[in-house]
């Protein structure tokens, strides 16, 4: 552990950022020509967070300011865990990777703890339910993700992301998505839920709770935030090529599967209304949890994989 | 856990229009509520009093602002009722054109508007792609977009321009084949069948206690429930159609009734391009200076079918250069003020801007 | 000839320095404004054909907002009641700065055709700062586009300054306010 | 409609039938009206409520300042037997009161509200009838009395703007000979193509 090692962490939350905004951008674009328009320009995200950032702040209390930046703070320091290839991560030391699935879920949940204190400080009703919809959506993907996850886990034998990744790309790319295609078809449907694409965007909601948790949030906070949730997005959709769809050997073929995958999603998103907050919790518990409960029994005991 | 109160409006992207819904809630569930109106008062019934007839025929579109020309209909239908006058047959045909345009345009504009609450964005794009054909057309009409002051008091203000038939029926067309897609995306969409089906419930009593009509009524009862119908105006007793119902009142069943109100809008229009007969399209209404003409004593109530239930002047003359007293029925008067009050209590804050949506609540109407 | 490579470098002073970054914020300010969707009149009609696909107001960098903290510009579409102008004011004091007031259509102006209405207010900038007016009733799509456009001009100008004279001439504002409302404060069966 | 004579003509016979007619008037086909006394105006809808007009289309009023009266307006509507019915009743001015009708339609709640607001008539048994409702801090006479005087409350209140030039017009013969010569000139030269003669 040098100091280099946290240089490369913050190099690649700074990457996260820079290519999920450009990304971000780019599907905005796609988006408008699938509804008959231009679209803006493929920069406007970060014309928005850096305009955000330069307007003047509106505060409400300690606890506010505070829990976005132990929300940013807490997002950054998951995304410096996270390896881009096989090869590009900040912390490693004699051959260890230190990529453990769990930190991943450990360290996002300091994030969306500050989030959801700092909404709550501010004192506004639409924030609360907001929040309390946040996590029991959060609930409600998480069960189905963990048990497919802790399937991979237990056939690859190791919970290292790069560990992971290797071991797909040993037996002649033979990616987890194809290998346990129920799992993996759950794996995408949780993915939708963790981005909080449109039929579970219950949290967010413009037009029921009035943008949910970030109806206070106005100039640097909320730039910040949508920092957060543009490198937050950075890690959900990493750890899904990671695990799925077989990592990636080189840079260029992260940003491939990256793009593809966080395409596909927003797409799907457009063109679905979203649901209500106990219709999130239902579906979550009914097809998807029952899918990932078969995919693992289909693994686990039979050991039949494609 | 503790009642908490919100508010739905006026400054809240689920809203349509300025007005506000207040929500005492418990938990997700809305246990009192009502509605505040009046933020978009402009005094228009005193308005009308002080100025001429003529001069009122620029004032009153703007009593509803999705659809203003039901507005002209129901004036200019009242004022002749008093006056005895018959207006060139002509202009009967031209009404009816304008009057189903304005029907397909705030069905679309209502149905897009099922994209804000239920988040589905793609429809509402596609939707107001469409209603901007529509208001092209008007302006080639009318000369304006939306405001058109079109149907005046003894006929329509001029003859349609030479070539529109052919616009005309190439946007029908168009219309008519998309409205597949339209279905797909909003009703028939998986996703948003969740969210519509068999919830925000309208049942038949309720229809009658509070006095709702249009389409709310038709999809209850399940009768052919339709101004146009039963007290036809302009020349709807000369052209087929049908007046789609349904006995199951939810909010999937009046946006299915609107998509299919759309069909027969598009078949009324291209009826009334086919029958419409030559000749003038305006006479002089009235006696008098060529703009202070007066209207004999009188009272009339016109109503008109709308896009969202019976719209009516209720008109009294009494002998003068202006009106004497005007009064406007907004067709969403009943379901806004005591519909809120009564039944939405009891749904989540989910379907709060869902209920007020697909209830074709207008908030200009009820405020005046 | 004098070269320029061997002028003295002046010190920047601190006031310059901050100008320089507030031209850096500017361009980012013109290129992503975000609109508050309060429809306070009839020209909120003429915003969804300007907002969707048929003008796209997106290519601009421009969209609607949920609440008033996030958003740049308090667009005022038409005519505003008393019972309106009410919440528009707390709306315009909740936003963060710098913000900016553009009013549709002739009814802010003069008071267009409801004048002498008992309900209607004649002229807005009495009570806030307004930036830019688009008259016209209704203003097309077109007509609104340009203003917004007019706005991003003045913003590299420096000329929309409505949110510093609302600082300067807070008490005439709000004397303004308090002699047209009776109160600025909401008093209803509601807010109980 | 074939039967609409016959309707209007049961109309007249329930509504003779039930109560004393004051004046009657039959406005189309499909529309009649008749002034009743105020206090049978409860029995009237009620029994019209019973027939099958069970729809309340419009609840208002009107004033008449000359007779020194306010005339309530109620207009019902049944689908079956399409005619529009207007009953309407006179009622002073001075002392406007009359009885709800929101236990025979519901729906009458609101329109019972905003006739207070908006011409001060008093609806007991309507429970919230004095509660503002559209207009919000309201300091003068009821607004659509006809002694009330919009034009001066405005110019009270709201500042106009001032222009700093006067546009109005102070000639109209001259002005209207000079725009008629403006639109000649500018005919002609759109006839000759911009070119000038």
């Amino acid at each position: 552990m040098t100091i280099v090692n946290f240089l490369i962490g913050i190099g690649i939350a700074l990457f996260g950022f820079v290519l999920q905004t450009s990304i971000g951008g780019i599907n905005r674009k796609i988006v408008g020509r699938m509804q008959k328009r231009h679209g803006p320009r493929w920069y406007q995200e970060f014309l928005d967070i850096f305009k955000l950032l330069s307007k003047r702040a509106v505060s409400h209390g300690w606890i506010f300011d505070f829990g976005v930046i132990m929300a940013l703070g807490g997002i950054v320091g998951t995304a410096m865990f996270m390896p881009l290839t096989k090869d590009i991560l900040a912390f490693t030391n004699n051959g260890v990777n230190y990529d453990n699935f769990f930190i991943f879920v450990y360290l996002l949940a300091v994030g969306m703890l500050g989030m959801a204190m700092s909404a709550s400080g501010s004192g506004n009703p639409w924030a609360s339910i907001g929040v309390m919809r946040a996590l029991t959506t959060m609930l409600a993907y998480e069960v189905p993700f963990l048990i497919v996850v802790l399937t991979i886990i237990n056939y690859s034998g190791q919970s290292s992301l790069t560990g992971i990744m290797e071991f797909q790309q040993m037996a002649g790319n033979n990616w987890f998505l194809i290998a346990m295609p129920l799992g993996g078809i759950v794996g995408f449907i949780c993915l939708m839920g963790m981005l909080g694409k449109k039929p579970f965007e219950t949290y967010i909601a413009p037009a029921e709770i009035a943008s949910g948790p970030m109806v206070e949030y106005g100039g640097k906070q909320l730039g910040m935030l949508f920092i957060l949730h543009e490198i937050s997005v950075f890690i959900e959709v990493s750890l899904f090529v990671h695990l799925f769809l077989g990592g990636a050997a080189n840079i260029f073929e992260f940003l491939i599967k990256y793009f593809a995958v966080y395409t596909l999603a927003n797409l799907i998103s457009n063109v679905n209304g979203r649901f209500k907050i106990d219709q999130v919790v239902t579906f979550f518990y009914k097809w998807p949890l029952l899918m990932a409960v078969t995919q693992a029994v289909i693994v686990i005991y039979f050991g039949w994989v494609i | 856990m503790k009642e908490m109160k919100l508010f739905l409006g006026p400054q809240h992207p689920g809203m349509h229009g300025n007005a506000s819904v207040h929500m005492f809630v418990d938990g997700d569930i809305i246990k009192r509520s009502y509605l505040l109106p009046g933020m978009l008062h402009r005094g228009f019934e005193k308005q009308m009093e002080r100025k001429l007839w003529v001069n009122n025929i620029s004032l009153i579109p703007r009593v509803c602002v999705p659809e203003p020309d039901i507005n002209e209909m129901s004036f200019a239908t009242a004022a002749e009722k008093i006056l005895k006058l018959e207006i060139p047959e002509r202009a009967h045909w031209i009404r009816m054109i304008i009057l189903e345009f304005a029907r397909i345009s705030a069905h679309l504009m209502a149905y897009g508007g099922l994209g804000g609450p239920t988040g589905n964005y793609t429809l509402m794009y596609h939707a107001h792609v469409d209603r901007n054909y529509i208001l092209d057309i008007f302006e080639k009409i009318t000369g304006a977009r939306v405001y058109h002051q079109y149907i005046v008091i003894g006929g329509v203000r001029q003859d349609l321009p030479e070539g529109i038939e052919e616009d005309i029926h190439a946007f029908l067309n168009d219309l008519e084949s998309r409205l597949v897609e339209y279905r797909d995306l909003g009703i028939d969409n998986a996703s948003i069948i969740k969210r519509i089906k068999d919830t925000i419930m309208l049942p038949e009593e309720v229809v009658w206690e509070l006095g709702v009509t249009g389409i709310g009524m038709r999809s209850a009862v399940g009768k052919e429930y339709d101004v146009r119908k039963v007290v036809p105006y302009a020349r709807y007793d000369q052209v087929e159609f049908e007046v789609p119902t349904s006995n199951y009142s939810d909010a999937r069943a009046r946006l299915d009734i609107k998509i299919k109100e759309v069909q027969q809008s598009i078949n009324i229009i291209r009826q009334c391009l086919e029958k419409m007969p030559e000749g003038p399209v305006r006479v002089k209404p009235g006696r008098g200076q060529s703009m202070r003409w007066t209207v004999p004593f009188g009272y009339a109530y016109a109503p008109i079918e709308s896009s969202r239930g019976e719209f009516g002047y209720y008109m009294v003359s009494n002998g003068g250069t202006s009106p004497w007293r005007v009064g406007v029925r907004g067709a969403s008067y009943p379901q806004g003020l005591l519909g809120i009050e009564k039944y939405l209590p009891g749904t989540r804050i989910d379907d709060a801007a869902l209920w007020v949506d697909t209830m074709g609540i207008c908030s200009p109407e009820i405020d005046r | 000839m004098l070269s320029t490579k061997f002028t003295p470098k002046t010190k920047l002073t601190k006031a310059e320095i901050d100008r320089k970054w507030w031209e850096v914020g500017d361009y980012f300010r013109r290129n992503s404004l975000w609109l508050l969707m309060y429809c306070t009149g009839c020209c909120a009609i003429e915003l969804p054909p300007s907002m969707t696909s048929a003008y796209d107001m997106e290519r601009l960098g421009m969209g609607p907002m949920a609440t008033p903290r996030q958003a740049d510009i308090l667009l005022v579409s038409g005519y505003l009641s008393l019972k309106t102008l009410r919440r528009l004011i707390y709306t315009y004091e909740q936003m963060s700065e710098p913000k900016y007031v553009v009013a549709l259509g002739s009814c802010p102006i003069n008071g267009g055709i409801y004048h002498d209405s008992h309900a209607v207010i004649n002229q807005l900038d009495q009570y806030v700062p307004v930036d830019v007016y688009v008259a016209g009733c209704m203003p097309n799509p077109e007509s609104v586009l340009n203003g917004f456009v007019d706005l991003m001009e003045g913003i590299k100008n420096k000329t929309m300054n409505g949110w510093k004279r609302y600082h300067e001439h807070y008490e005439w504002y709000k004397e303004n306010q308090k002699n047209s409302l009776g109160e600025v404060i909401v008093h209803d069966e509601f807010h109980q | 409609m074939t039967n609409s004579i016959n309707n209007i003509e049961f109309v007249n016979e329930l509504v003779a039938k039930t109560t004393k007619i004051l004046k009657q008037e039959v406005i189309d086909n499909q529309q009649v009206a008749y002034e009743i006394n105020t206090c049978d105006v409860h029995h009237l809808l009620s029994v019209l409520k019973t027939s099958g007009w069970k729809q309340l289309s419009y609840l208002s009023a009107v004033d008449w300042p000359e007779e020194n009266k306010f005339e309530v307006v109620y207009i019902l509507f049944n689908w079956e037997q399409p005619v529009y019915i207007q009953v309407r009743t006179k009622i002073d001015r001075e002392n406007p009161v009359v009885d709800t009708i929101t236990t025979v339609f519901p729906g009458a709640k609101y329109y019972e509200r905003e006739a207070h607001e908006f011409f001060g008539i008093a609806f007991p048994g309507n429970p919230d009838y004095m509660k503002q409702l559209i207009l919000e801090g309201w300091d003068d006479i009821p607004p659509l009395r006809k002694d009330f005087d919009p034009s001066a409350y405005s110019a009270k209140k709201f500042p106009s703007r001032e222009y700093p030039q006067d546009y109005s017009v102070k000639d109209p013969e001259n002005h209207t000979r000079e725009k008629r010569e403006a639109r000649k000139v500018r005919g002609n030269a759109l006839r000759t193509g911009g070119k000038k003669q």
